[in-house]
């Protein structure tokens, strides 16, 4: 067998943790460099896997398959394929980038570091998984980290951090814990005992057989989609996203909003509709309006936000919508668009995190209305935030365009007039990012923020490693549309069939 | 009547009816330790009592008794440790004072 | 060299592209390398686009047969994104407008900024600002014209709010990019609605399934598209009603003003509809749309010009005014005219605005033209320049607005009588601001203030463009500029001479009227303004639209905003909120249990036992069954 | 060997162990307690020899009735206040609540006891072969060869543990 990459991507943090214990917390640095060259080790090898996936022939690629719990059905299998390549490749650069962002932390840096570096372990696994058993194990495990981090690390503002930690906590384990009884009587349903199995792809075929009449894919898929909904704050289950970052330390609403987010939108198209075509088919317009409901009333909502987190918060709500709409549409180019968005909002989102965390953790101020003029004191970081921002905006040349532009597309094809609606959400995006940049790092300068350095040293390998990507993907989108195709082409007759069958009790007449 | 099994379950119940209603009664720490004790001795006569009374070939019955039993030594150890601790901290051994974790 | 200025065209924006990633990444600091490069790449760009444009005359390239390079950008099923370069006349022509006048901008640049702390930023961004304009230029496709044209919103939103410490220069930039957005709303949906009915973007291959779509289907869609794509050039042209960014954007250097908001990015606008002719020519309703909202931006413009105080606000409104004309020349069939206007505009008005350039710098960036006054004396070389252009915008023959003004007059005629009436009325107020403009700052009463120095960096550039300004109509005249574009013959193969003698007349009406109120005083220009009472309040307050504008977004984007956050956090997370409380109650409730006493705890457990052995007796009923699992082995 | 048991013994062990126990609830003084355990336990022991389990009777006599009760009665003595009476007393309150589900539970059992029917009868015994020391020995050092160890390792954390907690970790 070849060297186990995905495992290896994995399996690197993991050992940076137990690493991690053996050092005294006292010496800082030390713990800071173990993490950082963990994930620095996890990241090169991750461009390798991502220049080495062979996006022409598509499919499955670097799988690793080791028997588990053979009772059950249960493998440790990891693999990749278009579209979890991305995803993995976005977990692992905001993963690298969140652990530089975070290296002024200076209370009790070694538990900071081992929960971070867990976080991203547990989101690595959930997107290389191929077993749905693995991944619900590292699915659940993402929770923990992130509940700890915000109680321990996070801020108070409008909403304390408790409260912030919490809600955020509970929605995703009410979340889960109903996407875990679908799943359930799916390995319970899909095949008779003796035969049952945790295997993505074998259950993918499971409604070939008929053994998933159209009633359960409905009612299994909706179940789905209220854990996967929360995940990737549908509405009206969004309200925990804002509040849950503007608590979180920087890093965690780095990763929450980059990554965490993307496993809603992942598992909405790897589990929901891979498994449970009849049931997506079913929902489809249900999500539709859900998402245009995300799009345009969390940009209207970030319209009228202060707060810098708050305003990013919503924002990625209100892309998210976009994804769900991607998703909805069920053809290849709207799905294709999803993903790419995905991985788009990811990176931007992520900068934008990593630049509000260094002016919060410079000025310990967030409003909009206490900051101004940082162009003049911080350049550096008002370069990131206009990156972020453009590309939060769709400007053509960063990474927004594209998948936003697909997703358009894809979505036009099957409902134009509310593709239409979902397009003014371009304008209103324009209008909140653009407020709160011009508010925030232009104007007169202001004498009080001279002592606020700019950013620099470490602080800078965030803006520099996601603002590249940022530009490189935009100006060769092929870059990232490449295996993104590979992953989803091949479901191009499947698509069509689906949508060449009657639709399903209630649909938009074609808006 | 001859001795059976019944006899000595009914007595281990005994046993272990007093055990229990001293532990519920008391509220010096030592006496509910001592209780305890009583109750897993109620059980370890139930198991070299069937041990003795079923057609067994082999003595697991009695060997899970000298387990208990090890583990019984252990508790008290630990749990006398733990007695005396609280009693330097709280300067009490009365269970009533200790209620730091009501809810 | 010419073959090879044609085949490599993608080099043209390619040259900027780089000057701009040098100068940002590396040379910001050092000004006069940031400058080198930059006018470097310009000047190549000019070369090659000069180059081309020889190419395409000797080679017989035509609109109808144009010159392609594609590649193919990004690609997934369904779904191709092509960039390239489409050469032809038209595209040709724009290249070398663009990159001659920005290659003078940033000549004139050095001198303007000469001491500022970011002219390497400066640089930088009229670096990117060329290479996205040629590359609009050169664009196959609607979706790389789109690319192109969003990039030049950026670059024109960095350089408006380029003095960003000025908090009028930052608002002015935002409301920029955001009302140039909304016309971008309407051209994306434009773009994606032809991707869906027709599957393609590519200008070639929609020419070529056109007529075909439009025999079988009709043009009932293809209306929806053509109204949905012109939105885009009514928010980047400034036309009416989306023309409200253009005049605040003025806050942006005055080179900017020259480069971005009168000789090139609002005319992009205009040469996407140029452009897609093809598409606006097969509907006539939406011709006559264009042709309106042309002729009425045109007029309405120069009526609020005619009461502005400000030196480049003057210029502004007369920028959506001569883009007015362009869109009015497009709308009733004349694409020659307009083109032609596009081109000799993009001169005299560049020249104008860098003469006030050169004025304010003069002056310390005063810009209300009241405060100014005698300049003639001190500034003769700006003087004449800005002579040349008001001649020229004027009309007056032989400068440059002359021919190609005609020329929208003579077509507009053809189409409809009241849309040549609004034109000529709107080329006499044209006449009487533009010289309201120079009588009051270069005439009249001298001012003490003590001038700066012009330096020859900003002269030269205005020598040339005043060459231009005067002779670039004649030249295209008598070169016969509409054969020469080749759009087929052009529509007035000689001049309409009565139209010609008209629009001659008026401006020098016009120029008569301002000479006696602004310099001989015969008539006070006060006592004017208050006899047209409401008319002046109107247009000096450009018909309120503005304060409408801010009171419809405080109504549709704060307002509902708020009533959404409320709807957010009272009634959404109202009803989380409900919900954890009632769980934080029901557990209060049974925390009470927890009273911290093992005994109960113990007491509580063995109840228990007490009751499962209760119910095992009563259901079982027999004993047995309770201890079989212990008594079976 | 003989499969009956000498009722009388047995009713006599009984009784001493439960008087005992009794006496372990009801004495005033913790100590008096305390020693009434040895008597509990050493009649259990006795128990334990009827139904040959001669070894676990020693190993009970030695490890509760000897080691266990003396621990208590140390912990006790370390722990005392001016005078040991009135050191047991049982919490009023809560008697009459305790005796009823005490009693009821004891009356539940010897009713389930004493009804069922697939209890062992003293018929089928089958006499173990030799002493139960080396029967003991073999399973543990063979089949709980494993459980052993891990007891021993028990001890030893019990050990370690109850001499942190008595010397308290953070103390200097």
């Amino acid at each position: 067998m070849d060297f186990p990459f995905i495992s290896t991507i994995l399996l690197t943090p993991i050992l940076a943790i137990l690493l991690l214990f053996f050092i005294p917390p006292t010496s800082k640095k030390a713990i800071k460099l173990v993490a950082a060259i963990a994930m620095l080790i996890s990241f090169l090898l991750t461009i390798y896997v991502y220049i080495n996936y062979d996006s022409s022939a598509g499919g499955m690629q670097f799988v690793e398959k080791i028997p588990w719990i053979s009772d059950l059905g249960v493998s440790y299998a990891v693999g990749i394929d278009g579209i979890s390549l991305p995803m993995l490749f976005l977990t692992d650069i905001i993963g690298l980038a969140s652990v530089f962002s975070s290296w002024n932390i200076n209370k009790r840096p070694k538990e900071f570091f081992i929960l971070l570096l867990l976080l991203i372990a547990g989101v690595t696994g959930t997107f290389i998984a191929l077993d749905l058993f693995i991944f619900l194990l590292f699915y659940e495990l993402v929770v923990i980290p992130i509940y700890i981090m915000v109680i321990v690390w996070g801020s108070t503002k409008r909403v304390s951090k408790e409260y912030a930690g919490m809600k955020l906590t509970i929605y995703l384990l009410i979340g889960s814990a109903f996407m875990l009884v679908g799943i359930v009587a799916l390995y319970l349903q899909a095949f008779p005992p003796g035969m049952r199995t945790f295997d993505i792809a074998t259950l993918s075929s499971a409604h070939l057989y008929g053994t998933l009449s159209i009633q359960f894919q409905i009612i299994v898929f909706f179940l789905m989609l209220l854990g996967f909904g929360t995940l990737i704050s549908m509405f009206p289950f969004h309200t925990w996203s804002p509040d849950g970052y503007a608590g979180a330390p920087t890093a965690v609403s780095m990763i929450h909003a980059g990554v965490l987010k993307k496993i809603g939108g992942y598992g909405l198209i790897r589990l929901g509709l891979l498994i449970l075509p009849a049931g997506a088919k079913f929902w489809a317009p249900l999500i539709i309006i859900l998402g245009l409901a995300n799009v345009i009333y969390a940009a209207y909502v970030a319209i009228v936000q202060k707060d810098l987190k708050y305003v990013v918060g919503y924002s990625s709500v209100s892309h998210m919508g976009y994804v769900l709409l991607g998703f909805a549409a069920l053809n290849t180019i709207s799905l294709s668009g999803a993903v790419a968005n995905m991985v788009a909002h990811g990176i931007m989102s992520a900068l934008f995190f990593a630049m509000i965390g260094y002016v919060y953790e410079k000025t310990h101020m967030r409003s909009v209305d206490q900051l101004h003029g940082l162009a003049h004191q911080m350049p550096k970081i008002a370069t990131g935030f206009m990156l972020a921002g453009m590309s939060s905006v769709g400007l053509p040349g960063l990474i927004g365009f594209i998948p936003e532009y697909t997703i358009f597309v894809g979505l036009f094809a099957q409902y134009p007039i509310l593709a239409i609606i979902a397009v003014s959400g371009i304008v209103f995006t324009a209008i909140y990012i653009l407020r709160v940049l011009q508010k925030v790092l232009f104007g007169p300068r202001d004498s009080s923020f001279d002592r606020y350095d700019d950013a620099k040293g470490a602080e800078l390998v965030p803006l520099f490693l996601l603002g590249t990507i940022l530009i490189l993907f935009g100006l060769f989108p092929q870059l990232l549309m490449a295996p993104i195709n590979s992953g989803i082409s091949p479901l191009g007759p499947f698509l069509e069939r689906l949508s060449a069958a009657p639709s399903l009790l209630f649909t938009l007449g074609g808006i | 009547m001859t001795i059976g099994i019944t006899h000595f379950l009914i007595i281990s119940a005994a046993l272990f009816c007093i055990g229990l209603y001293g532990i519920l009664i008391k509220r010096n720490l030592f006496s509910i330790l001592m209780c305890i004790e009583l109750m897993l001795n109620a059980v370890n006569i139930n198991l070299v009592a069937f041990n003795h009374f079923l057609p067994t070939p082999n003595l697991s019955g009695q060997l899970m008794v000298l387990f208990s039993i090890t583990v019984a030594a252990a508790e008290v150890a630990v749990g006398l440790a733990l007695i005396f601790r609280v009693y330097r901290d709280f300067q009490t051994v009365n269970i009533d004072k200790l209620n730091s974790m009501k809810g | 060299m010419e073959h090879f200025a044609l085949t490599n065209t993608w080099l043209i924006p390619l040259l900027p592209a780089i000057a701009f990633v040098l100068i940002g990444l590396f040379f910001k600091r050092w000004a006069a390398i940031s400058a080198f490069i930059a006018v470097l790449a310009s000047a190549v760009s000019f070369i090659l686009s000069t180059f081309a444009a020889f190419a395409v005359l000797n080679s017989g390239i035509s609109v109808d047969a144009p010159f392609i390079q594609r590649v193919t950008w990004a690609e997934i099923a369904g779904l191709h994104f092509e960039m390239g370069a489409l050469i032809d006349p038209l595209s040709v022509m724009m290249l070398f407008v663009v990159s001659l006048v920005s290659l003078l901008v940033q000549i004139y640049s050095i001198g303007y900024m000469q001491g500022n702390k970011s002219f390497g930023r400066f640089f930088a961004y009229l670096s990117l600002f060329s290479a996205s304009m040629l590359g609009l230029n050169i664009a196959i496709n609607f979706v790389q014209m789109y690319i192109f044209w969003e990039l030049v919103g950026l670059c024109s939103y960095l350089l408006i709010g380029f003095y960003y410490q000025r908090i009028a220069a930052r608002e002015a930039a935002k409301k920029a990019f955001i009302t140039t957005r909304i016309g971008d709303f309407g051209l994306l949906i434009g773009i994606l609605l032809l991707q869906t009915v027709f599957g393609t973007v590519d200008f070639l291959e929609l020419k070529q399934i056109l007529p075909l779509y439009i025999a079988s289907y009709g043009t009932s869609t293809l209306t929806v598209i053509g109204i949905l794509l012109f939105i885009g050039p009514i928010g980047k042209s400034g036309q009416f009603p989306l023309h409200v960014w253009l005049p605040d954007a003025m806050e942006g250097p005055a080179p900017v003003s020259a480069l971005i908001h009168a000789a090139t990015m609002v005319v992009a606008g205009v040469y996407l509809v140029a452009r897609a002719y093809f598409l606006f020519a097969s509907v006539p309703a939406l011709l006559e749309l264009i042709a309106w909202v042309g002729a009425f931006t045109a007029f309405f413009g120069a009526s609020i010009a005619l009461s502005q105080r400000e030196i480049k606000r003057i210029l502004a409104y007369s920028t959506i005014s001569q883009l007015g004309y362009m869109m009015l020349a497009l709308g009733v069939g004349s694409l020659t005219a307009s083109l032609f206007h596009l081109f000799t505009h993009a001169f005299f008005k560049s020249l104008l605005f860098l003469c006030a350039g050169a004025v304010m710098h003069a002056m310390s960036e005063e810009a209300d033209i009241f405060k100014m006054g005698g300049l003639r004396k001190k500034i003769p070389l700006v003087f004449a320049a800005m002579t040349v252009g008001v001649l020229a915008i004027s009309g007056i023959p032989p400068f440059a607005g002359f021919f190609s003004k005609d020329e929208i007059l003579s077509a507009a005629l053809s189409v409809s009588t009241p849309m040549y009436l609004l034109a000529t009325l709107t080329a006499f107020m044209t006449a009487f601001y533009m010289s309201r403009l120079l009588f009051v700052v270069f005439f009249g009463e001298e001012t003490k203030a003590k001038l700066h120095n012009i330096s020859y960096f900003m002269q030269v550039p205005l020598v040339i463009l005043a060459i231009l300004s005067f002779g670039s109509g004649l030249w295209g005249y008598i070169c016969d500029f509409g054969y020469w574009i080749r759009f087929g013959a052009p529509l007035e193969e000689h001049m309409n001479l009565s139209i010609a003698i008209l629009s001659t007349l008026l401006p020098l009406l016009a120029f008569a009227l301002t000479w006696n109120i602004y310099v001989r005083k015969r008539w006070s220009a006060d006592y004017i303004a208050n006899k047209l009472g409401i008319l002046y309040t109107v247009s000096f307050h450009k018909y309120y639209i503005d304060e409408f504008y801010a009171l419809l977004c405080r109504i549709f984007i704060d307002g509902i905003g708020k009533i959404m956050y409320f709807i957010d956090i009272y009634i959404i997370d109202g009803i989380v909120n409900a919900v954890s409380g009632l769980v934080l109650f029901l557990s209060i409730l049974l925390g009470k249990l927890q009273t911290g006493q093992t005994q109960r705890y113990a007491a509580a457990f063995f109840c228990g036992v007490v009751i499962l052995l209760l119910c095992g007796i009563l259901y079982f009923n027999t004993i047995s069954g309770i201890v079989a699992g212990g008594g079976a082995l | 060997m003989n499969n009956d048991l000498n009722p009388a013994l047995f009713y006599f062990l009984a009784a001493v162990m439960l008087l005992s126990a009794l006496a372990i609830v009801y004495c005033r003084n913790l100590v008096y307690s305390a020693l009434f355990m040895v008597v509990c336990f050493l009649s259990i022991a006795g128990l334990y020899a009827m139904i040959s389990a001669d070894f676990l009777a020693a190993v009970q006599i030695m490890v509760y009735a000897g080691t266990i009760v003396i621990l208590i009665v140390l912990c006790i003595m370390i722990t005392r206040r001016t005078t040991m009476e009135r050191t047991n007393m049982p919490e009023k309150k809560y008697i009459l609540r305790a005796s009823v589900l005490a009693g009821l539970l004891f009356f539940l059992l010897a009713y389930i006891f004493v009804n069922s029917e697939v209890l062992p009868t003293t018929n089928n015994i089958i006499a173990l072969s030799g002493d139960t020391v080396s029967g003991l020995a073999d399973l543990l050092l063979g089949h709980y060869m494993l459980a052993f160890e891990i007891a021993a390792v028990l001890l030893l954390a019990a050990m370690i543990g109850a001499v942190v907690l008595a010397k308290g970790a953070d103390e200097k």
